[in-house]
């Protein structure tokens, strides 16, 4: 129609003029590390494959995942996740489920026999792993997708280390074990078992290999000197722990007192009700504050009968009396004894006073440098310039399986520089995801899922597994519930509340732009963003 | 058809053969007889497709018929006195967005002292709103008048206000000849709206505009009225033409070739004015008549060669601005410019006062012989207004002077309200 | 108003111009109302008042002290008051004394209207009589635009009124004349 | 979250989106083609409420009818801002008359679409506060009471702020305008004044009265959607936070308004003939002066001279609007300050 001047206007026609030059700061989208991922021992992106979870694309949830560790199923069951320690999420309700998901995606990963990526061309290197637990495996899975040779010798008879020796069934099924250390075999890995390494320098130069990693554990239980009468039966709960673990418990009779507070305590105590004691009791020097293992731990251990003296020492043990000193806690919270004794009936102590490390094998290798019983390593894990790298229990660090699968990813990368002689400029890390910059509003309130637990009267007398999984629907909500600090997961809310429509939606996976034509700076879509993954930038006027 | 029948009524029936589609209103006499008539008529179903709406208040009123028309419907609705001032705001902007309604005025007075009766001080207060003002002198003629409105409004996208003197004309049962819908439909095509709010075609009207070009809108304005100089003729050619009457156009003139005195004047006091020509010429006087029909736009070039012949111009009229005078003889004057006549001012019937032959007569004879005033108020009460002078002058809380005066005459106050009917 | 519309429909039925129009005010049901009715061969222009009336009809004989009916009578002009009682029964013969007295007459146009049309409306029987006492118009233009007015019995019953009035002054007429002759 | 029943939990029903969801799930404006009823361009403040209700409001309007709408805007901020000579934001047909009539003319053009046989056209009507329940009310309530096919909403910034920021009867008492005290011992409106527009809507018993925020979409769409699945007259009250006239930091505009909503300060119904059918609960209620500290209208009870005795009287307010369309289970009445 043949409008009238100035009075009547065209549609849209206001797109001519520019209100961008309004802005004195301009909005940019940012991505930050979410706390999960920089919690990570392992250096999992958690956050990462949770995205492709929550579209419940398992497969790509699986895969991303193990790029960076290659036994989720085990992760899911036998890590600490500090990651839900770190969560965000705590502050709104409770962490997300991060463990439990990783485990459903493992397991479902082994029962759809999913493989892990096709390892790397073969760069011609060949690299010796010595210690086929958690380090050793991680360390030869990452070697081989940058497509060195691996040969993974263990004196053990079979694979997995302290994950089968140290770990029992029913916190870490055999089959599951068993399946995810196949797999990364499957990538290639020479295996070679019931082979002790005396002299690493030797078997370097003998095997003409490249480099080697060194994953040896810390397999020796610790002994303190108590009294105690020739007929008492005593045992290191390492031992024990591997005995029961070879199918060869020993006889430890019906009391059974294990001296210790850390993780190895009671799972020697869980295992000995399982063997059909009909006492098993933790004695421990300190309280429950101040015990290493996990609340969980704790509380699944008393579930099964297990039973917990605080604040008591080991005095001596003679024929089936032990004898008993009360502790009480210092200032420091460190205990003393207080002179009261108390006796209790026993059958056999259990030692779970921790591990000391057998390094014997580095005594002729040059530059290695040994401190309070572990090996020192740069940050590429490297101990000794002529190509030896060391991890896990060996090194100083925590004495978790995470770590130790976050070592040997570490080593496999430091040994891919040394051996193809790159030099690596450490990665930028992105400022950290804190909860002040989420809002929280957006999140709708969702309880945590929680995993079934195996009924009681089972638990004291098989060795089924404790802790079952996720189901797919839960699995699913639980993945929903990552609050995806720090970067954008496409709500939309941008792209809704710019009063400018100053924002251009990119289209799914492919997220947002401005359009600074016409943002006026105003920062709404700053305050409303769920995750914090837009900052505000002053203009340069 | 010609039909003995009451002003309001002929307007009514008239206005529904011109169809309209949204008839709005709010009652205030004298213009209540053809809202109600036209209400029963889309009641009744004679007149449809037709909305008709009982708005709140005259803004409403003028509102509604704004957005009906900007939404491209054929709008109309009629008011008078202080629903006209009530409107004013809607009434400017209706101009101003170029909208085609038609409105009837009933002419009334406008309060304070409230006042139900004629005069034309409603229509002089929007005299500069931007609407087309024609003034009927008879029934016949408002009737008329309100298809050649239609007409010309939607022509040029302007609205257009047909006044007529409340009471007088509309109250006044007497002869009209009611158009056939055929002959209406012939002077009357469908209305195209120049700009419509069409989801299909977008437009954003009623923009803010600012000094860069408000003054280029306002003088088109201006452009489109002096156009409405142009076609206001050729409608009513046209319509004489089809209806074989002559009604409309802009200035009438009666007895004016050979006159010395000319009598201007607004609406239906012409007849009463014809009259004492004709007994004024009957004893030898040189006098004339010269009705204005488009008071806005003011056609100066008709005006001016319609009062050519005669050196003395008398404009009497039904309102004026306090502390000047006449309104209609300031645009008089303006187009006799460079003429040589002596032009005289005669202010009459305000509030309703009759204007009688024999008054107009002693006028005309009085300017005959050269001895009207500049400006005269026809038949004041001057003894009334020295005393209430005096009472002012003499005691400072003298009261209301209107119901001063009322007391004087004796005149029982008549109650009045503005919404009576 | 009514009447004076009635009235100037019948002139207008017969041919001639009228013009009809209310003393224009807030007329309420009961207040004093004046309305005018002009009948001319010729188109009729002006719009003032009547200020100089040919005949006068009374519908409401109270009002006759409250207000200055009789001004711009001419004395050859026609009175029709709607009364009952003799014009020389109601007290203001002296004003009429210089009056053409056989254009004085009254009409019990109310009883006339209460016995045809039930209600008290004079209006009709009034015309009725007028048409009767002036000669201005006829009764059968009368009837006519009382049909016009209102339809079906109620305008039957007002033309019948009409005509009931017209045989009363046609007879008082008479009885005038009979009397003025002896 | 009563209306939009998505069982999602990474940011559940209250973002505007989401990759994961359906389309049927998500708001119009989540949706790259939504109609952009109000384009970019406009020049509204950084940060402007109104632009972004009006957008919200019209788009979801445009969507339940297919595009076929009429709008009518009454003078103020939003009509200065969208459309000054030679450029509009609008995309609609759209029509501005007056301050004040608004509801009248909107009245006018459904009346010409029935006429002409176009039900199918709906017709819009929207003003500012001041447009709605001062100058513009007259004829809102012609309409209302007429039942005229009109959907009338009312963006409410609680003032005059086109003019500068002056006193209307939608200004809450104790905020300060250009026309209420501005210094003295009772600065700000006054206590008792003013009109709740909402509630004299429902006295009309109109088909439909709703009010909603611009800080829940899912919630203000849904409610639009019903509005226009409604025919007669039908009223929708937005609160639209505005930078310049509260006082308030540009980026706070949707916070604000969720603020409102969760000090029970602005009630969100909804109600059908008069009576109210549903009243969004308060997810996480604030005490009132986390709303009222955050703009520097309310300054003067909080500064130098603290007015802990006006708050709690603007509390009471807050809580007997809860009391009265019952916005917290009885649970939790009680706030935590």
């Amino acid at each position: 129609m043949e409008i009238p001047f100035a009075i009547t206007l065209d549609v849209g026609s206001s797109r001519s003029n520019h209100t961008g030059s309004w802005r004195v700061e301009r909005p940019v989208y940012v991505d930050r590390l979410p706390p999960c991922n920089d919690a990570c021992p392992a250096g999992e992106n958690i956050q990462g494959w949770l995205y492709y979870a929550e579209s419940g694309n398992y497969r790509r949830a699986w895969e991303k995942l193990v790029e960076e560790n290659p036994m989720p199923a085990i992760m899911g069951r036998i890590c600490f996740h500090p990651c839900e320690t770190a969560c965000n999420r705590v502050q709104v309700d409770e962490a997300v489920g991060i463990n439990a998901v990783e485990r459903f995606l493992g397991d479902l990963a082994i029962e759809k026999r999913w493989s892990l990526p096709i390892p790397g061309s073969d760069t011609g290197k060949r690299v010796l792993v010595v210690g086929a637990g958690p380090a050793g495996l991680s360390a030869a899975y990452h070697l081989r997708r940058l497509g060195h040779q691996v040969k993974l010798v263990d004196s053990a008879s079979q694979l997995g280390g302290m994950m089968r020796y140290g770990i029992p069934a029913y916190r870490l099924p055999r089959s599951v074990l068993d399946a995810e250390i196949a797999r990364i075999v499957a990538q290639g890995v020479e295996v070679e078992l019931n082979h002790v390494v005396h002299d690493v320098e030797r078997e370097r130069i003998d095997g003409k290999f490249d480099a080697v990693f060194l994953a040896v554990g810390a397999q020796l239980g610790k002994r303190v000197n108590i009294p105690a009468g020739d007929s008492s039966r005593v045992i290191d709960a390492v031992t024990f722990l591997h005995q029961v673990a070879e199918d060869d418990p020993p006889l430890l009779g019906r009391r059974v007192v294990v001296y210790g507070g850390g993780d190895t305590a009671f799972d020697a105590a869980r295992t000995a009700r399982r063997l059909g004691a009909t006492d098993a009791v933790i004695v421990y020097r300190r309280n429950r504050e101040h015990m290493g293992a996990s609340g969980d731990e704790l509380e699944q251990a008393l579930g099964e009968g297990v039973t917990v003296r605080w604040l008591s020492t080991v005095n001596r043990f003679e024929g089936e009396k032990m004898v008993l000193e009360k502790m009480a806690l210092n200032a420091e919270g460190f205990p003393e004894p207080t002179g009261e004794f108390e006796e209790l009936d026993a059958d056999a102590l259990v030692l779970a006073l921790g591990q000391d490390t057998d390094l014997s094998l580095l005594n002729r290798a040059p530059g290695i440098n040994i401190t309070n019983g572990v090996v020192s390593v740069e940050s590429s894990m490297m101990a000794a310039p002529s190509g030896i790298f060391a991890g896990g229990d060996a090194v100083p660090a925590d004495r978790t399986a995470t770590v130790a699968v976050g070592h040997g990813k570490r080593a496999a990368h430091g040994i891919d520089d040394f051996v193809m002689g790159n030099d690596r400029s450490p990665k930028v890390r992105h400022g950290l995801a804190t909860f002040d910059r989420l809002n929280t509003w957006y999140y709708a309130d969702a309880p945590r899922q929680r995993r079934p637990e195996l009924e009681r009267i089972r638990r004291q007398s098989t060795f089924d597994e404790v802790i079952g999984g996720l189901n797919e629907d839960n699995a699913l909500f639980e993945a929903r519930r990552c609050l995806s600090c720090g970067n954008c997961f496409e709500c939309d809310n941008c792209f809704g509340v710019c009063p400018d429509n100053a924002v251009r939606k990119l289209g799914t996976g492919e997220r947002y732009e401005f359009d600074y034509d016409f943002c006026k700076g105003c920062g709404i879509c700053v305050t409303e963003c769920p995750c914090g993954a837009i900052e505000m930038v002053p203009e340069k006027i | 058809m010609l039909r003995q029948i009451e002003g309001s009524r002929a307007i009514a029936e008239t206005v529904a053969l011109c169809r309209p589609e949204v008839v709005c209103a709010y009652p205030i006499s004298p213009q209540t007889h053809i809202i109600e008539a036209i209400g029963a008529m889309v009641k009744a179903g004679t007149l449809a497709p037709c909305e008709f709406i009982n708005v709140e208040s005259e803004f409403a009123a003028m509102s509604v018929a704004i957005g009906a028309s900007a939404a491209g419907a054929r709008a109309y609705t009629a008011t008078a006195s202080q629903g006209l001032l009530y409107m004013i705001e809607a009434v400017y902007n209706a101009a101003g967005l170029g909208l085609p309604i038609v409105m009837t005025l009933a002419n009334r007075a406008i309060g304070a002292p409230i006042n139900i009766w004629n005069d034309h001080s409603d229509a002089m207060a929007v005299r500069d709103a931007g609407w087309i003002q024609l003034f009927a002198e008879t029934n016949q003629e408002a009737a008329d008048l309100h298809v050649q409105a239609f007409r010309l409004a939607e022509e040029l996208s302007v609205p257009v206000m047909v006044c007529m003197d409340g009471f007088i004309l509309t109250h006044a049962v007497e002869r009209v000849d009611i158009l056939d819908q055929a002959t209406v439909d012939l002077l009357l095509p469908p209305y195209e709206p120049r700009q419509v709010l069409d989801p299909a075609d977008p437009v954003s009207i009623g923009a803010m505009v600012g000094p860069e070009a408000f003054e280029e809108v306002r003088y088109l304005a201006h452009l489109r009225q002096l156009d409405a100089l142009e076609r206001i003729p050729v409608i009513a050619k046209q319509f004489a033409e089809v209806t074989g009457r002559a009604s409309g156009g802009l200035v009438s003139s009666y007895r004016t070739e050979d006159a010395q005195t000319i009598i201007v004047a607004l609406g239906s006091v012409l007849g009463t004015i014809k009259d004492a020509v004709d007994m004024r010429r009957d004893l030898g006087e040189r006098v004339g008549v010269v009705g204005i029909t488009s008071f806005r736009p003011f056609p100066g070039d008709a005006v001016r060669e319609a009062l050519r012949p005669a050196t003395q111009i008398v404009v009497l009229e039904k309102a004026f601005s306090v502390g000047f005078g006449g309104v209609l003889s300031t645009d008089v004057a303006m187009s006799l410019q460079g003429e040589q006549h002596v032009l005289r001012n005669v202010v009459a019937g305000l509030g309703g006062r009759a204007i009688t032959r024999r008054s107009l007569e002693e006028l005309i004879a009085t300017a005959v012989r050269g001895e009207l005033p500049v400006l005269t108020f026809l038949d004041l009460d001057h003894e009334a207004v020295d005393r209430e002078r005096t009472r002012m002058a003499g005691t400072r809380r003298s009261g209301p002077s209107a119901e001063n005066l009322l007391r004087d005459r004796g005149t029982v106050g008549v109650s009045t309200s503005r919404s009576d009917s | 108003m009514t009447a004076a519309e009635i009235l100037a429909v019948a002139a207008f039925a017969e041919g001639r111009h009228a013009q009809a129009f209310p003393s224009f005010g807030s007329e309420r049901t009961g207040a004093p109302v004046v309305s005018y009715c002009r009948i001319d061969d010729a188109p009729i222009r002006t719009r003032e008042p009547v200020m100089a009336p040919d005949a006068l009809i009374v519908q409401d004989v109270t009002l006759v002290h409250q207000v200055d009916l009789f001004a711009g009578l001419s004395h050859d002009g026609y009175v029709l008051i709607n009364t009952s009682r003799r014009f020389t029964e109601l007290g203001f013969e002296d004003h009429f004394v210089d009056f053409d007295q056989e254009r004085l007459l009254t009409c019990p146009a109310t009883e006339i209207a209460l016995e045809h049309v039930g209600r008290p409306m004079p209006n009709a029987a009034l015309l009725g009589g007028f048409a009767a006492f002036t000669g201005q118009i006829t009764l059968d233009a009368i009837q006519q635009a009382i049909r016009d007015r209102f339809s079906g019995v109620v305008g039957e019953r007002n033309a019948a009124a009409a005509k009931a009035a017209f045989e009363f002054v046609t007879n008082a007429k008479e009885e005038f004349l009979h009397a003025s002759t002896n | 979250m009563t209306n939009q029943p998505v069982h999602f939990y990474q940011v559940g029903s209250f973002a505007v989106g989401n990759r994961l969801l359906r389309d049927d799930q998500r708001t119009v404006q989540s949706n790259t083609d939504r109609a952009n009823s109000i384009d970019s361009g406009h020049r509204a403040c950084q940060g402007c409420g109104e632009a972004l209700g009006a957008r919200y409001a019209l788009d979801a309007a445009m969507r339940s009818c297919d595009g076929q709408i009429v709008a009518v805007n009454a003078t103020g901020c939003l009509e200065v801002f969208s459309t000054p000579y030679p450029e509009t934001s609008w995309r609609i047909p759209w029509l501005h008359s007056l301050f004040g009539n608004a509801p009248a003319v909107a009245t006018g053009v459904a009346a010409a679409m029935r006429v002409k046989g176009r039900e199918d056209v709906r017709v819009v009507a929207q003003a500012g506060d001041g447009g709605t329940v001062d100058i513009g009310f007259g004829c809102l309530s012609g309409m209302f009471e007429r039942n005229d096919d009109v959907l009338f909403i009312c963006y409410d910034n609680e003032g005059y702020m086109n003019t500068g920021v002056q006193r209307s009867a939608a200004t809450p008492p104790a905020a300060r305008t250009a026309t209420t005290d501005v210094v003295g011992p009772e600065p700000g409106n006054v206590f008792g004044q003013g009109k709740d527009l909402p509630r004299l809507a429902m006295a009309h018993d109109i088909p439909y009265v709703a009010t909603a925020t611009v800080a829940d979409l899912h919630d203000l769409e849904h409610k639009v959607e019903r509005a226009m699945e409604l025919r007669g007259a039908r009223y929708l009250h937005v609160l639209v936070p505005c930078p310049l006239g509260w006082g308030s930091a540009s980026n706070e505009t949707i916070h604000l308004a969720r603020l409102a909503k969760e000090t029970g300060l602005f009630p969100v119904f909804e109600a059908e003939h008069g009576v109210v059918t549903n009243a969004t609960q308060i997810r996480r209620r604030v005490p009132v002066q986390d709303y009222l500290s955050l703009q520097r209208r309310y300054a003067h009870l909080f500064g130098a001279h603290p007015r802990p005795d006006v708050v709690a009287r603007i509390q009471s307010i807050a809580d007997a609007n809860i009391a009265r369309y019952g916005l917290l289970d009885d649970s939790d009445q009680e706030v935590s300050v």
